[in-house]
């Protein structure tokens, strides 16, 4: 396994199976941060959701965010899988494991990796309230992103 | 030169498509690239004004030159997590 | 099972199912810390511990603590397990749960409850190096918490 | 009156006791109760001037005043989590 992991994935999350993946006999600390779909929103019950997603970025832009993470607290056990297509109320939609020798890194990894994918993760949630209603839920405008060109020449 | 343009999720329901071949004078700028697209009226104005764009999955500015085969997306606000 | 959820154990830890006890459909942030054993501490190697526990008392302290952050943060998902006596490298010490309809309450929570047990759990950790060398671990004296009374009159 | 004193970790085996009982006279304070172990001299001596102290399970000052029945427990620096 490369260290950080990172997938973009359709079939269900193992979180258990994530955390369980990124600890060593080195590490006093191990976190495991997972979103869920919840059940409401903004007053309105969600029945589901649906992820629609630029995979082949999304592939790479997680990659980056862990490996951004890696630098800025300097551990490499960080797993981070994100799951796209149609998900139901409290399926997991992102899990996020970090282990490290002291509990600081890993809050601080867990924290930046979950808050850079809320910002610059290409994913969209559409969200289905009732039988039929669906509404695409408002996003973050990604900005401040180093603009940065990979070529293709 | 052409360009490889993408949409997703709220922007392909509008346009009602998820790809499209473009066509640009060579020197063409994400900018001009926009300006392209909105020239085609209907549903493209709909579109905003600068939104979000990565060429070549890479976040972008508008003043980025675009070279033939780039593939820009346009990039809706994100909701993932 | 009462809310919040509060142990001291002599038993191996599950960290997951602890984790799935606190979640529900309105929660979209599910979180799990895990102490554990570390083979290594301050430049020597660590074979094992054994935690010392002043039971009673520890039993109300993790009750207090737990009870304190869901005032702090305004949830009560929380399930927090500490465990005691033998343990082995990559056994977990401590597991604390936390589920909440948003992110930033799950993070503070479970940071807020791991600095506490640290500053004034009653449990003691003493290592054992090699063979038969062991050591109390230096730890921390508790300063700083109410001096309030249980009497029992 | 009767107070009931326990040790725990390093203490205990420092005093090699995890429990003693302690007779002080009526309205003594924390204080007093470990100037009174601290007069038993030998390992009793050892143990730091003023240690972290729970009556009745809750940290306490060194001034709080003792009631027969109290357990008041010495609390080395603790190493939880």
């Amino acid at each position: 396994m490369t260290v950080p992991f990172t997938r973009i994935v359709k079939d269900p999350i193992d979180p258990a199976g994530l955390l369980a993946s990124v600890g060593s006999d080195a590490d006093g600390a191990s976190m495991l941060f997972t979103g869920v779909v919840r059940n409401h929103n903004q007053g309105r019950v969600v029945g589901g959701v649906r992820y629609d997603v630029y995979e082949e970025m999304a592939t790479g832009i997680l990659a980056q965010i862990a490996e951004e993470a890696k630098q800025l607290v300097g551990i490499d056990h960080i797993a981070v899988v994100h799951r796209v297509g149609e998900l139901t109320v409290g399926d997991v939609s992102v899990a996020i494991a970090v282990s490290s020798p002291h509990r600081a890194e890993a809050f601080e990894a867990c924290r930046f990796i979950i808050e850079e994918i809320k910002k610059r993760l290409p994913v969209w949630k559409k969200e289905r309230y009732g039988d039929s209603v669906e509404e695409w839920v408002e996003g973050i405008t990604p900005v401040g992103v180093p603009t940065s060109r990979v070529g293709r020449s | 030169m052409e360009i490889r343009a993408l949409f997703f999720a709220s922007y392909k329901e509008i346009l009602g498509t998820e790809e499209l071949r473009v066509d640009l004078p060579s020197g063409a700028t994400v900018a001009d690239f926009l300006e392209e697209l909105r020239s085609r009226g209907g549903a493209f104005t709909v579109l905003p004004e600068i939104p979000a764009v990565a060429v070549n999955m890479a976040y972008s500015d508008p003043s980025l030159a675009l070279s033939d085969g780039d593939e820009v997306a346009l990039i809706p606000p994100v909701a993932g997590g």
